[in-house]
């Protein structure tokens, strides 16, 4: 069934505001972030008004009721991604998901599974955000393990040609996005899971940008470790998912070390809780996990396969309508299989800055420069790009405005 | 278009469209090459002075008009300056870009660079206008140092 | 000027709800957690509502509006510290910033002035929250270097007496919390701070338990580096602050690696922006950092010196009630002088979890347990304790409250 | 009170006051040594067996009286039984544990441990609960590697 964008817009109070004096908001800029409906913003608003309380730490009524709000959460997000409570670890962001695998592998005992030295290698690819390369860089530094990765080719794809030289013995990490947030390209990962699985490594997903927008099934996927950010999922700021297969996740050592994650602690030593507690140390951001759950639901209740096709409608609206414009070049894919909502492209002679600057002033929200995967742009021989990305309330009015804008652009820098 | 008019001046268009300076002098004191990590806009500036006097400004790079714009402008403004003047200039270069949009540029002082007065208003776009001019700041240290 | 509490409750929605059927709620439970008021609720959704978008990323209004905001709540909390605006951090809460530190110092180079090696002690109390007590343990692990620790004195403050033997040319580290969240005590850092000063070390501070309670003026602290949390401070969950004086903060070797704290990156290499953008990878949690500001100014509106003196006028109250029952025994310094409102106690013959249960069911929230300092817990030679902890909308009729609550609590369980 | 009255049954409060086999024996099978990480309480728990027969079971430790009167409880109604046998029962009341307060407790598997009912109302407390009962699983475990 189509959505209906006129009705979801009105979930998300946003769109009541004007955008430079009085334009009406066209939000491009989902990649980065995504708008909040109210339902997300008024779980969090309820939290704090009814439950607050230190989640774990109480025999009172509040505590168990922040508690009990806490761990339904994590039954939500298990649910949405067809995993177990247990295997949901909160974090503030992806970021932080990845530094926290990144970590805790160097935390690791030799004869650990997850040990990892300067015989091994790490394996990452071209179009890597910098939150799944850096901390994969640094672990290769501190481990003397050596970094390796898939390239792209010229239409936007992961190139698997050289994967019996990538994929060896001596990998023991694979950690690769499920979509480009620059290409939009979404990546088949059935090939890379099962050659790292065959050589015993262990496969991180960064699903930062497919998670919001397609169905996924962490079991299906077959992958080690998966990881999302709130944010771009309709939820709060200051909130991230870590999945990890429970066997994995529970053998993994522990990264932030503080309260609620401890056995047993002298002044000397201390022992760990089973996962996912091992990994949620301190105080957690209970109303975000909260509100995040609030937005997976909402997600739900739209349908996870309805905005894909949305998107994938929309897609191929914008690249019809990009076509026709001169002077144009979109970076990644041209046709709408196995691709997301994210368009990135260059205009001749308009530099994107003032591109994304012209087309704020008329109210549309894009994204220009290297969107955190600076060696992507490289790779791509270009100095930056602009960047749209759609969501489900996104529609073809939108589109429309943005090709405007382009086009009037190209008009006012006199091309 | 009128507030997007007073960012986009036409001399900062003109600029862009026609650079001073720009292909790098093969002779100087000081090459420095500065980036605009947010954004990845990219500058090499040559310097080469006559005892504290400017003597020559080169410079190459990628990025938006702003960025392009302010170099070009900065060197024609430079060139020929003693270094304490130039100082005095770029801190009321950075102070105007400071200002929110409600600093008086002193024409006098930053001639063709009042131009760009309505960046301060669009706080990402400062870094672009400044970039040239961390460079020119850097490289004056620098060559000074040298001789 | 006293506190006018009744005004004050009113700010708070939570007071509204009623506890175990109908029951007044009596929150105790402030070391744990604070209750919000609406301000802070209020920022948290005027940012979703009205100005979201990834910070630091965009061109867009809406994105210049974000990153506005985000910066302008920095420079609250650094006034609200006396510091300068680069002097904040902002992470998801205090646990994550002394991991923050801990884990930087590995990551720095022999040379650095980060860098500990088994050459070196890291000196500790034996009062530290997990939080700033396992980190400390595990660098301790990583690098070969010693842990030592203050010991308590039998009335609960600091035991400065084997300072001499404890803060040494080796001393690199000292990691010491500002106010005690079992004890209730404020510890005089002065003779620390100088101590490790001559010394060369560098000094850190939990300040959970006092900057949300007492005025704290970073500069005239005299450490290094300082943490605390929001959401004890009236603010969001998900959110904290780590203060670094600044040439300090801006050596520190970075934590989180990815977008937004680097300067270049390549696929084999990347370099750090300054500080406090270095320490701030990923889209961060900023309805949270805007909510704290909120939190902060609420906080100041009503002055920390007269929250301060409301909460020893409190303590003093309840310190006076607990002693004319029987059986009752205070762990923590028994005059209000250098003391904060954080009131630990045991009872004969009834367990704390009993207590707090029994408490519980009469509408009062207490904490039960080891409260994440178990070797404090071990070194005071109880199992567990009772901990009432007070903030500024508690006033006397919350202690009348617990006070006959434990009374009935002994006839209860038959003492 | 009625609600609280729920939670602590006379029959626990008197196991708490009056625990069954406390203080260690010293011949065992098995020992173990279990915690309450989120409250710091504390069991040592002894287990003998004679083949799969409990034989002897005897505990020390300190805790609250959801706790003591659980493993109190728990001692008295594995004493003697077959390791099937106190599966099931231990299986039984870990699913009353689980049970929200809804769950309807069997007298004639669980006996004495039916009082304890009212816990799974406090989802703080089932670990309290269920503490003994953990050890006792643990031991029951160790015990029969052993022989
Ligand atoms: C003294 C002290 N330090 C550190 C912490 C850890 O704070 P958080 O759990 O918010 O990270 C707390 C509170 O839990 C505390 O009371
Ligand atoms: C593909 C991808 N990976 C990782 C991240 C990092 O997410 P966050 O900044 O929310 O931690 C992002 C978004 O910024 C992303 O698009």
């Amino acid at each position: 069934m189509a959505l209906n964008v006129t009705e979801i817009r009105k979930d998300f109070p946003i769109f009541l505001r004007k955008i430079r004096d009085g334009k009406r908001l066209v939000y491009l800029d989902n990649g980065a972030t995504s708008q909040k409906p109210q339902v997300v913003i008024d779980a969090e608003i309820d939290f704090y008004r009814l439950n607050n309380a230190a989640a774990h730490r109480g025999a009172h009524q509040l505590a168990e009721e922040a508690t009990e709000l806490f761990e339904s959460a994590r039954q939500s997000v298990a649910e949405f991604l067809g995993a177990k409570a247990e295997e949901i670890v909160f974090t503030k962001g992806a970021t932080e998901s990845l530094n926290l695998l990144a970590y805790s592998f160097s935390n690791a005992e030799p004869g650990s599974r997850f040990f990892i030295g300067p015989e091994h290698t790490i394996v990452v690819s071209e179009m890597e955000h910098h939150a799944n390369l850096i901390p994969w860089q640094q672990l290769a530094k501190r481990s003397g393990a050596e970094l390796k990765w898939f390239g792209i080719t010229p239409d936007g794809r992961i190139d698997l040609s050289n994967i019996e030289d990538l994929i060896t013995d001596k990998t023991k990490i694979v950690a690769i996005t499920q979509q480009s947030n620059v290409l939009g390209t979404i990546n088949n990962l059935d090939l890379i899971i099962s050659k790292a699985h065959a050589v015993g490594a262990i496969v991180i997903v960064d699903a930062c940008q497919s998670v919001p927008h397609l169905a996924v099934d962490v079991r299906k996927l077959g992958a080690d470790f998966l990881t999302f950010s709130g944010h771009k999922a309709l939820g709060p700021t200051g909130v991230g998912v870590l999945w990890g297969s429970y066997d994995l996740l529970n053998e993994l050592p522990p990264f932030l070390f503080g309260g609620s994650m401890i056995e047993n602690v002298t002044m000397t030593d201390a022992t760990w809780a089973e996962a996912p507690k091992r990994f949620e140390a301190g105080v957690p951001n209970m109303a975000q996990v909260v509100g995040l759950a609030a937005a997976l639901k909402y997600l739900q209740g739209i349908g996870m396969d309805e905005i894909h096709e949305h998107e994938k409608k929309l897609t191929q609206y914008l690249l019809d309508g990009l076509a026709k414009i001169e002077d144009i070049s979109i970076v990644g894919p041209l046709d709408i299989s196995l691709r997301g909502a994210t368009v990135s492209f260059t205009v001749d002679g308009i530099h994107p800055h003032d591109l994304g600057q012209f087309l704020d002033n008329a109210g549309i929200a894009v994204r220009t420069g290297h969107h955190c995967a600076w060696p992507l742009t490289r790779a791509l021989g270009v100095p930056a790009t602009t960047r749209a990305s759609m969501y489900l309330y996104n529609d073809e009015s939108d589109l429309d405005a943005l090709i405007r804008g382009i086009i009037d652009a190209k008009k006012y820098f006199g091309q | 278009m009128m507030q997007l008019d007073n960012l986009y001046q036409e001399v900062i268009l003109d600029h862009y469209k026609h650079p001073e300076n720009k292909g790098l002098a093969d002779a100087f004191d000081a090459q420095v090459h500065h980036i605009n990590p947010s954004c990845g806009d990219e500058i090499t500036l040559n310097l080469s002075l006559e005892g504290t006097k400017v003597k020559g400004i080169s410079w190459d790079g990628v990025g938006c008009s702003i960025s392009q714009a302010s170099v070009s402008i900065m060197s024609g403004l430079m060139l020929g300056k003693d270094l304490m003047i130039a100082q005095e200039i770029l801190d009321n270069f950075v102070s105007l870009m400071q200002s929110k949009g409600v600093g008086q540029p002193d024409e006098n002082v930053l001639e063709d660079a009042v131009a760009l007065a309505g960046v301060s208003q669009y706080p990402a776009r400062i870094k672009c206008a400044l970039l040239g001019w961390m460079a020119f700041k850097d490289a004056s240290v620098q060559a000074q140092k040298k001789n």
